[in-house]
């Protein structure tokens, strides 16, 4: 049996999870600041608009949001590609997860740092973009970490909706090749690998982010 | 020849069709060419109208036709077969490819389950079928009840699991059960072919139930092709019988007979 | 081809099927997972590098590879070394190992939590150390974990969806397979989305309750 | 009532209430402070001395009663002839005028120290860059740190990150500069540090002063007067010499009688 | 070299080294204490004192050296006529002897005061719990606290918490008591409940109890011996009276300057 020509088949499915992982975790990230701080903003409205999308995306399953923006947004007039159903879904759906890590590392920086700003007469945005943001990062950046992990092993449910990422070659040489242990044996690991490439980001970025701050929190 | 759906994918250059992960009626090679007794005919049917490629994605039966209503494909080529039903939900070609159902059963059929009667009327036999196929509506018609009718994702999963005694039965069409056992290589399996209470199905090409100028030049050129002889040096080197498909029609089939 | 009202309710009593087959799938995989992930979280803190590492390296790696893959695997692959599970006992043991992984971080984040003057004062007065665990320790770190693991245990019931995989009928397979059957997507899938949300939001408040019961790791 | 009463005062609270739910912190306080005045505010835990400081720096609002500082109205603002709550551009102005030391520094650790102190001149002030560090730099010196500019504040000790709190709050320029137990929570052998550098503030310039101390020590030398406070309410005031030497009600003699008792020299 | 050198020491420390990394804590510390002996502890910030209480309670290991208590070794025992490193059941047996009270209390959060003093005495001597709560109330007495027995440690304000903490270390009537700066977490006005229950205690026991503290006034009153600690070392010790008035080194000079100028009384 050829498996070599299959394995060149996941690996360019490898490829196709990357995209949709790298896509997916920006689209994440720039949900998780604006609905995140969204739930922290002054007027009701904003923090109403952003609970329910938070809410919204943690509430219903993925899947049911996968193909919800696949077989359902079109037939409303919502034309996407398969991938841009895939990212918007992905994204969405971790962006939301974000949020509340986004809203609860900048409720962590402490009542007094913004009762510092204040006493140095600070604006909210001032205090908010030179002291809370730079030091809520930090805490944020683990479990942001967790989730880009999160996102990039639920890419391999957008193979239910004919996407051609790994697990959707995986699938297609097991039926062509007749060997199961083969293709899933085979993106099992690289998942891992990508999986450890991100948490090695993380906590690079994470070191570099810290560095002169030991110790300030415990 | 002036329909603008036509035009539009002749402009486009290409058309979006849905196929099967299920041998023969497609295969995907090692270089990730898509070839197969259904998309084989698509690509020549939409060179001759103008349109110069085909792009393939392969798909769950059960998401073709909300696919193609989506206007995620053009067409669905993928073995589809014509049944009432889906005659009303898309607009089906002529008959393309025609095959009767089969069984893969352990070696000596030790339940000697030949129809899917004899599986509703057996106690405990269980069957595997795709999840919105036409073997687990066969099955459920049959009277066997759902909690014995096992959904499985793909063929390769329903040979596994029949390996593993998980079920007695996994029912699709006989070139598919064939090419299943013989890139399974295990002497402990066998086929039942045909089944007798199943009827012979065809498939044809699927459009959007609005795509009728375009389903009409699919079927001028089918039947040019029929006629001439292309179609059967297409369809016959995957195991396929050209004349099944001309013996029978479309009206005949979307009837239920 | 909008809303159908008439074949809405007709296809309550399938998914309700389906509704049953989530449960008990999410029921029995948190029982798994609360389990599995103390022992994982109690080998971790072993001295011995011959337990703690491999079981480290083990958790890192069913974390960060997909549950679907994982249910492939165990589902597909284990009978080639004569290990055939049924699909529930697969699904179960596929979503509870999964997430053993995150409740063992639950149980770390919750032990590590006491502060360290409890161990301290434990040994000041004499304590034993499985006296110190079971009366100082686990009780102390346990109540405050309860919301962690009850938020993972509705994130489990939200990826039940993958144990179609595995032929299991849960849920979101019955109502694919009323949308195969119907050529209707529209109805089933909103109505799956629906009662994953109504779900959710009480479990929400029931998370809330649970806060304000026990409050909260790491706050 | 108060020493300095000749000149305007800078700050009149003038009949300030304040409840936290059903318990009430303030209740119709009246006191004014001469400009220059070091005020020292002592009392039991719970009096609500953090809670009239908090006030002052727009911490915390107030439930009636008015504050003026140099005869403006902190918590209000004329609008169309009538006095309506002060909006948050009102405060911003006001709070221009006035600087606070924290127990805890509360500095920003995720910047050096020269940060912390330019900090807010450069985004408030619109201070060029420069010129803020060069003011910066005087400031640390001032409260000996000028070898610290660069180290983060994790890197201090208490005591000197209460001194970078204080040029911090220096570097703002303000008329008043209020002090909440400055040093209560800092190592015994770290609080004389900060005491020096207040000490010398005191001395070489005109600043208001509004101290909140259980260094009676500490308060005795530094204040002009001292306010004894008790729930809510001011007990007695005067000279130090007088309070700590000779106080009249017995509330205050009891509660000076327990701090001495506790080690706290006078 | 002690004031007790004629009956045999209880505690023995016996050239004792310890270092955290690089950071050598204590170096070849060597001490007595005499039975019924009140020690204080005293030395700047840093110096080993909490460290050298931490060993004795076996908290933490030691690098070197050996410890004696009513002349058993601590960290050693005898193996086929060899000392070898003592293993848990040996040390279970030690600490037996020693109770300690920490400066943040430590009270068992989940458990009510009264729970909190009989857990050890049932779970570690097997004594009955009838016996134990008796025994507890009476402790909890002696301490001004039968009223809040069944009270849950949230309840409680700091100097109640500390006098639950040391009627728990009693309960198991331990012949040493350390105490671990047990009032610098207080407000200054609940200080003296806490010293006044250990006035009591040295006066109505004949306990050996060691001190770390920084209230000297207290130091004075209460105990026997003091000894100055800088570095890992003990740079002089005596009896208060002589310490506190009249320190012969320059760095006991030194550290008694700063302390009282930071407004401690002596
Ligand atoms: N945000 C708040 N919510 C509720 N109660 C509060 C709040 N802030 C302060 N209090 C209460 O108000 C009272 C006065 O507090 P305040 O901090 O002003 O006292 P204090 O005189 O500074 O005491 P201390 O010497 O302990 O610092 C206290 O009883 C306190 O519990
Ligand atoms: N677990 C540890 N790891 C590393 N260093 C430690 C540890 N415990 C203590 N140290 C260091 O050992 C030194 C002595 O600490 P110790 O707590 O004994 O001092 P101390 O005399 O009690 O001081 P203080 O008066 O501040 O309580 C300090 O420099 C401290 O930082
Ligand atoms: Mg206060
Ligand atoms: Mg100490």
């Amino acid at each position: 049996m050829d498996y070599s020509g299959y394995i060149a088949l996941i690996l360019q499915g490898a490829v196709v999870t990357a995209q949709l992982t790298v896509m997916g975790c920006a689209l994440a990230l720039v949900m998780a600041f604006v609905a995140g701080l969204g739930r922290l903003s002054r007027f009701g409205a904003v923090r109403a608009l952003a609970t329910a999308y938070i809410e919204f995306f943690r509430g219903t399953s993925v899947f049911v949001q996968l193909f919800w923006a696949y077989f359902v947004l079109p037939l409303l007039g919502v034309e996407l590609t398969p991938l841009q159903a895939g990212v918007l879904a992905l994204g969405l759906n971790v962006g939301a997860y974000g949020a509340e890590v986004v809203r609860g590392a900048v409720q962590s920086i402490g009542k007094e740092q913004r009762e510092a700003c204040v006493a140095l007469n600070l604006t909210r945005f001032q205090a908010m973009r030179h002291v809370v943001l730079p030091q809520a990062i930090v805490p944020m950046l683990p479990t942001f970490g967790n989730n880009a992990i999160e996102l990039l092993k639920a890419t391999a449910i957008v193979s239910l909706i004919s996407i051609s990422d790994m697990t959707f070659q995986a699938q297609v040489m097991r039926a062509q090749t007749g060997s199961t242990l083969v293709p899933f044996a085979t993106i099992m690991v690289i998942y891992f690998l990508f999986a450890l490439a991100i948490s090695g980001a993380i906590r690079a970025l994470e070191r570099r982010l810290t560095r002169g701050l030991d110790g300030v929190r415990a | 020849q002036d329909d603008p759906r036509i035009q539009e994918l002749r402009d486009q250059g290409f058309a979006r069709i849905a196929i099967a992960n299920e041998p023969p009626f497609t295969q995907v090679n090692p270089d990730g060419t898509v070839t197969g007794a259904a998309p084989d005919v698509a690509r020549e049917i939409f060179k001759r109208m103008g349109v110069d490629d085909v792009v393939a994605s392969i798909s769950e039966y059960g998401a073709m036709i909300p696919g193609l209503q989506a206007g995620r494909f053009d067409a669905v080529t993928a073995g589809l077969f014509m049944r009432p039903e889906r005659c009303a939900a898309v607009a089906y070609s002529e008959p393309i490819l025609c095959d009767a159902e089969a069984f893969a059963v352990k070696a000596g059929n030790p339940l000697n389950l030949q129809t899917f009667a004899d599986i509703a009327a057996h106690p405990s036999a269980t069957i595997g079928a795709p999840g919105g196929g036409t073997e687990e509506r066969l099955a459920l018609e049959a009277g066997v009840p759902r909690d014995r009718v096992i959904v499985v994702p793909d063929g390769q999963s329903g040979i596994n699991m029949l390996q593993d005694g998980r079920i007695d039965v996994y029912s699709l069409p006989v070139l598919s059960i064939s090419d299943l056992l013989k890139r399974a290589e295990d002497e402990n399996l066998a086929m039942v072919a045909p089944v007798a209470d199943a009827p012979v199905y065809c498939d044809g090409a699927a459009f959007r139930r609005q795509d009728t100028a375009l389903r009409d030049e699919y079927d001028r050129i089918l039947a040019e092709m029929k006629e001439s002889g292309e179609f059967a040096a297409i369809i016959e080197p995957y195991g396929f019988s050209a004349a099944a498909a001309m013996s029978t029609s479309r009206e005949q089939l979307c009837a239920g007979g | 081809m909008l809303w159908d009202w008439s074949f809405a309710i007709s296809i309550i009593p399938t998914l309700w099927e389906g509704v049953k087959i989530t449960i008990l799938a999410t029921l029995l995989g948190s029982v798994v997972a609360a389990v599995a992930g103390l022992a994982i979280a109690l080998l971790r803190r072993s001295t011995s590098l011959l337990v703690c590492k491999p079981v480290a390296f083990l958790a890192e790696f069913f974390r960060g590879t997909p549950l679907l893959v994982q249910l492939y695997v165990l589902f597909y692959v284990l009978p080639d070394i004569g290990i055939t599970l049924s699909p529930l006992v697969a699904g179960v043991i596929g979503l509870g190992v999964h997430y053993a992984t995150y409740t063992a971080e639950v149980y770390r984040a919750g032990i590590d939590n006491v502060a360290r003057g409890q161990w301290e004062a434990a040994k000041a007065v004499n304590l034993t150390a499985s006296q110190t665990w079971t009366r100082i320790i686990l009780p102390q770190a346990v109540p405050p974990m309860i919301p962690a693991l009850a938020n993972y245990f509705i994130a489990m019931f939200k990826e039940t969806p993958l144990l179609s995989a595995i032929t299991i009928l849960e849920l979101m397979n019955q109502a694919r397979s009323i949308a195969n059957f119907n050529y209707r997507y529209i109805e089933p899938m909103t109505m799956v989305g629906v009662f994953f949300l109504v779900i959710s939001l009480i479990s929400v408040f029931g998370l809330r309750w649970l806060e304000r019961r026990y409050g909260r790791v790491g706050s | 009532m108060t020493a300095h009463a000749a000149v305007p005062p800078i700050i009149e609270v003038d009949r300030v209430s304040k409840s936290f739910g059903d318990f009430k912190v303030l209740d119709e306080l009246s006191f004014s402070v001469a400009p220059a005045e070091k005020l020292a505010l002592i009392g039991p835990s719970g009096s609500g001395k953090t809670t009239i400081l908090r006030i002052l720096m727009t911490l915390e609002s107030i439930d009636s009663g008015h504050i003026r500082i140099e005869g403006e109205e902190l918590y209000h603002m004329e609008k169309g002839g009538r006095l309506v709550p002060a909006d948050e551009a009102h405060l911003h102005r006001m709070r221009a005028k006035i600087g606070m030391v924290f127990q805890l520094f509360n500095l920003f650790p995720h910047m050096c120290v020269l940060d912390n102190v330019t900090l807010a001149p450069v985004l408030t002030k619109g201070v060029a860059k420069e010129a803020a560090k060069r003011r910066a730099m005087e400031l640390l010196d001032m409260v000996g740190l000028a070898d610290k500019a660069k180290a983060m504040p994790a890197q201090l000790s208490g005591g000197q990150k209460q001194r970078v709190a204080i040029a911090r709050a220096l570097a703002l320029e303000p008329r008043i500069m209020l002090f909440d137990e400055v040093t209560s929570a800092l190592d015994p052998e770290l609080v004389e540090e900060v005491l020096a550098v207040m000490h010398r503030l005191a001395r070489e310039t005109d600043m208001t002063m509004l101290l909140v101390t259980h260094e009676m020590g500490f308060a005795h030398d530094f204040a002009d007067r001292v306010m004894f406070f008790d729930r809510g309410r001011i007990v007695e005031q005067g000279p130090p010499s007088e309070i700590f030497t000779n106080p009249r009600e017995e509330r205050t003699q009891g509660f000076l009688r327990k701090i001495i008792a506790a080690g706290h020299r006078i």
